[in-house]
């Protein structure tokens, strides 16, 4: 063993989060997890592998399909002091269970006037590109990040994802930890080698509210999040070949969002291109435009560009999907348009 | 169960109607010449409980510190009779530093984590989160309960369903407490809900359901006895529905138009005289007591607006706070 | 009511099994060698029917040109017993330009306003949506009813009792069906429902509800006509539960290591083979019968799916239409 | 009466919604309108003044506490080719009936490939500056702008009102449309006299996705939507004194968005403040940022300057929420620091 070991231990984005939610729930009794198929089924998405065999059913919860009654009940339980990590399949479930998060959830500790926290984690699996269409697709954290009083986390890679869930989980906030589907490193699904990665067994945190620069670079910077951020380092990695230098700006939290880090880059380059794999029209990438022209128009070269779902719903055929998502061609064209 | 107090039940549905009377004066009273909602001392929506006493009442006399209840928009019956401090709560109504919730909730938004109590301006909302903190009572080895209320209204909301099937499902230890007043706004009972019973839905979920008839502030506290006890059991949860009266518009400013003949019925209605007159008949209250429970019930108001209106406003700045803990 | 017909639901619940056993190994066919859920010729996730046959050919057996259907994420066997066009809606399930709905909506999302039948990968959401179809239907003063359908798991959403209730009160003419086929992904009907069965939260909101054990198609077709002629007649909803049976996994790729010992029996309790020995039993099918009617159901799905694969693929920027009208 | 008689016949916003509902209605036996407290009572906001009297409670219909219920029961409607205007009461209980509208409302179209059309309209009260407090007082448009399929208009006076309400029951399209609580000229709320203004008695439609200029000027550019449209105009006038010469253009739609009435003002002036009622990031003034930044990063003379609500849910307290809402004075503050 001895002579074998390695100190790169690797293991996928789905993985990563169980771990960190098995090392809080071990720490701490009162973290418990609930949610459709999260049990005997370990999350649809893998988010709760393994969990269920060492924790069992009373903190391992499998409930009904009352997204309202089971969202609402972590709040409840997070009031009285107990930290739920709440599963919802997918977020684009969130309609039947919206006044929760954002009536209640959101919004208890500011109407208390800071009396009651809710210390509370919702995951949720985002994100398309496998043809699951309109409903199942979605990535939708601009509807998040708009809403106040929830942090909102989204890894893309497997250190980050047990870091931010560590981060999250002992957070005395709800964060809303959304993890992308086709980053999950999933063996049923099409995958980036970065979503299997070395990861510390032992606990660490990834601060919420840190961005990362991912790749660094000189000429134009991509700032993104989720799985358009493995999409994003491939190309930059692909485009040293044409002389393009390309910073990648992995956001990895919304709420907060770390603006010094987009700032400090975008004056470097004075080139930019937000990848969002959320709608475009009054998100996420209207977000880092207003950033930037608040704080300095003069430092675009180039006029911003951005790259996100043309606000149409997601469509089925893979020939339709593939056309609207921000695939590794159009990030690549997008960048060598700012360079041209 | 708690043994039946005739007079503390008396006692607390006149000092809730003396409160909801005085705050329907404050309310109205410097919004002219042209009445403006967002004018005066106590500003926005206002929905006041009175004719809902004893639903209240009967319910939160057998509950203990550290029971929690989630109540809907109209909520300070619930409240006061739950023992949220009335100088807080008033504070709060308000928009005073010195409330609850320093300003920031509003009278739909108390927040009072010592007594577990809390409301929502989301119809039938509560529900699951009641079902949440019983969760936490469970798993921490406790016997307390949580009440959630709503309106007759609320229970044709799909939170509803879902929270009744949960907490069922989980043997939770929740009192779900519907208070029928007949009306959703302008829109009756017979205009809203299918069937006749809210109580005959319980049976669907299988859990004890029942309905209080006549707004009776004794059968209520004995129903609610019952529930409570069978919860704290770990029996789980059961349903209550409480026939009851609005005997004020749906909020502060409402002409009440649609609502015909049912308003020339309700003095005869008003729980609290009827209460009285039934126990100075079987001599547990007599007229002198009447009048020292009513300046009883006047002064403590009465401190709790002074209060109040003394305190500090909260600053502009404020606002910008407890966004995040 | 329909004549029951026992030769015609037969045939119908073969030509669905034949369908989803093809559409099983197409689905299939070529996610090997890395089994990858987003490729191959049909991708994304997959809901097929196998096992609940009885419960869409029962019911539909009793429809007429222009009533609706709202079906949920697994709707295959309700939009061919309804009528929709094979051809197409192969195609959709293909991505083709051809397909009914020009490969954007996918097999949950098929729409067929011809035959007013669609479906949603929203648990329970179609339950509102055939309310207003009824409301439409009833306002033009025709006797058109519309089919609502979910799983078991489905009856715990919010949007299932809110559906109910408004259907009664305003007695609208919508059949609420609910396959119960135990289990809701992983989780089993116990842990999911807090009562034995949905039929008897029908009288919560005051309208009959029939519970179908044994995944009876007779049954099934009989319970539905009295409710569609009643329907029809303006007597209002009706709840149908049908204890259904799901053959295969959630989703193609659903290892069902959770199921367990039911798995064990799943072949004993096929309702097709147990439906056709009923048949030859009482001399209504003998087994040249059983045989052509296989081979007609194989033929017209493989011409189904010669159309589907021999069709064109939209293009990239046709993504771009069909926002707005 | 004839000598006394005045071509400017003046109603509220309030009233002139009601009408263009009630001239639809009666031109279309298709429409009618359904939601909580629409009937006797006219809506809560007065939206269907009068109408129940007019059409009675076939067609003017009082539901349960349903949203999820209702709002699908309209989208069933439209699907079956009636014209549904629905209300949902508060746009703040969007999110007990979110999937109703975004999954299924927004999307039908699109999925069914362009077979089925939902041609409904829903509406709903926004706004805050009563101390209606967090569950009350939303805007909420950059939501819903954000999540494709649906029309957003959102008028700021009468006259708009009404032919946007025309234009919203006549297109084919769901449309939401979102009416401030205090444009709505009622008598028990604090009004601008703007509310209440002369609207021609017949049919007249207002056309969805142009923007309007409001008022001309030549210095800075105000790019608003609503109450604030009011509010901007009120600022304007008294910025003349100052010598500042403001121009504020109403968006009225959101989706689609005028983007060139926004950049040929911008083009003029090269100084912009966004005034937006709605929280402030990831919404509508990122948007406008972006569609600059886009456009021509160097059209402006000064940083890009939004005002909005400052990521905090609506404070109850008069003078907290104050301190938050995009009232005339930070409006006027806004303005004089892009001048100076
Ligand atoms: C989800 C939601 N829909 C609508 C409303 C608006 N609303 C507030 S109170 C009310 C009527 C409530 O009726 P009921 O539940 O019977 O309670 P009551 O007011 O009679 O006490 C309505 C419709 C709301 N607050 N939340
Ligand atoms: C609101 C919502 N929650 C969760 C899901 C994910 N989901 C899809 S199917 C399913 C199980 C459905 O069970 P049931 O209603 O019994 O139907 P069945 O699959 O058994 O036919 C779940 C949880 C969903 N699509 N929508
Ligand atoms: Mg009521
Ligand atoms: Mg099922």
């Amino acid at each position: 063993m001895t002579t074998t070991e390695t100190p790169t231990r690797r293991i996928t984005t789905a993985k990563a989060m169980a771990e960190g939610i098995a090392l809080e729930m071990r720490r701490d009794p009162g973290v418990f997890v609930m949610g459709e198929d999260v049990g005997a089924y370990g999350g649809i998405f893998g988010s709760t592998t393994d969990l269920f065999a060492e924790f069992g059913a009373d903190r391992v919860i499998d409930t009904p399909i009352s997204e309202t009654g089971f969202i609402g009940a972590g709040i409840g339980a997070a009031v009285e002091g107990l930290r739920p990590v709440v599963e919802l399949m997918f977020i684009d479930f969130y309609g039947v269970c919206m006044d929760q998060i954002t009536n209640h959830m959101a919004k208890i500790h500011y109407e208390s006037g800071g009396n009651v926290t809710v210390p509370m984690v919702l995951m949720a699996a985002t994100g398309g590109g496998y043809s699951d269409a309109a409903q199942h697709s979605q990535c939708l954290w601009g509807t998040f990040a708009h809403l106040p009083g929830i942090k909102v986390v989204v890894p893309s890679n497997p250190y980050d994802a047990k870091g931010l869930m560590i981060s999250a989980i002992q957070d005395d906030n709800p964060v809303l930890y959304l993890f992308h589907k086709g980053a999950q490193g999933l063996v049923w699904m099409e995958k980036n080698p970065r979503s299997i990665a070395h990861v510390p067994e032992e606990s660490f945190t990834v601060p919420i509210g840190e961005a990362a620069v991912a790749r660094e670079g000189t000429d134009v910077t991509i700032v993104t999040l989720s799985l358009s951020v493995q999409h994003s380092l491939d190309v930059a990695e692909q485009l040293v070949a044409e002389g393009i230098s390309v910073e990648v700006i992995d956001l990895r939290s919304l709420v907060p969002l770390d603006t010094q880090t987009v700032l400090a880059s975008v004056a470097k380059t004075g080139r930019v291109l937000v990848v969002d794999e959320d709608y475009r029209s009054f998100g996420l990438t209207g977000e880092i435009a207003a950033v930037i022209a608040e704080h300095d128009p003069m430092m675009l070269k180039k006029p911003f560009r951005r790259l996100a779902v043309p606000d149409v719903p997601i469509p089925y055929a893979r020939v339709l999907e593939q056309g609207i998502l921000p695939t590794r061609d159009k990030i690549a064209a997008g960048v060598r348009e700012l360079m041209s | 169960m708690n043994p039946l107090n005739r007079l503390d039940l008396y006692k607390q549905m006149v000092r809730i109607r003396q409160y909801e009377s005085r705050i329907l004066q404050e309310y109205h009273a410097d919004k002219k010449p042209a009445w403006d909602i967002g004018a005066g001392l106590i500003p926005g929506e206002m929905h006041l409980s009175a004719g809902q006493e004893p639903s209240a009442v009967g319910v939160c006399a057998n509950l203990k510190q550290g029971d929690a209840i989630t109540a809907p928009h109209r909520p300070h019956h619930f409240a006061l009779a739950h023992g949220v401090d009335m100088n807080a709560m008033t504070a709060e109504i308000y928009g005073r530093d010195t409330g609850l919730c320093r300003g920031k909730g509003g009278h739909m938004h108390l927040f009072d984590p010592e007594n577990h109590f809390s409301c929502s301006g989301i119809i039938a909302q509560g529900y699951p989160v009641a079902c949440g903190q019983a969760m936490a009572f469970k798993r921490k080895g406790t016997d307390h309960v949580a009440v959630a209320v709503a309106g007759e209204g609320a229970a044709n909301q799909g939170a509803f369903h879902e929270s009744l099937n949960l907490a069922s499902l989980w043997k939770l230890p929740v009192i779900f407490v519907i208070e029928d007043n007949d009306w959703a706004i302008s829109v009756p009972r017979s205009h809203s809900t299918a069937n006749a019973s809210n109580a005959d839905r319980a049976s669907g979920y299988g859990m004890p359901g029942v309905r209080i008839e006549n707004n009776d502030v004794e059968a209520v506290f004995e129903a609610a006895g019952v529930a409570i006890d069978r919860a704290r059991a770990g029996g789980g949860p059961s349903l209550i529905e409480i026939h009851t009266l609005r005997l004020w518009g749906h909020f502060e400013g409402d002409a009440q138009a649609y609502r015909g003949a049912d308003l020339d019925t309700l003095d005869a209605r008003d729980p609290i005289p009827l209460y009285a007159a039934t126990l100075a008949e079987i001599g547990d209250l007599s007229m002198d007591q009447v009048a020292s429970i009513a300046a009883d019930a006047a002064a403590e108001v009465d401190a709790a607006i002074t209060f109040a209106t003394s305190s500090p406003f909260p600053t502009a700045d404020d606002a910008l706070l407890h966004v995040f803990a």
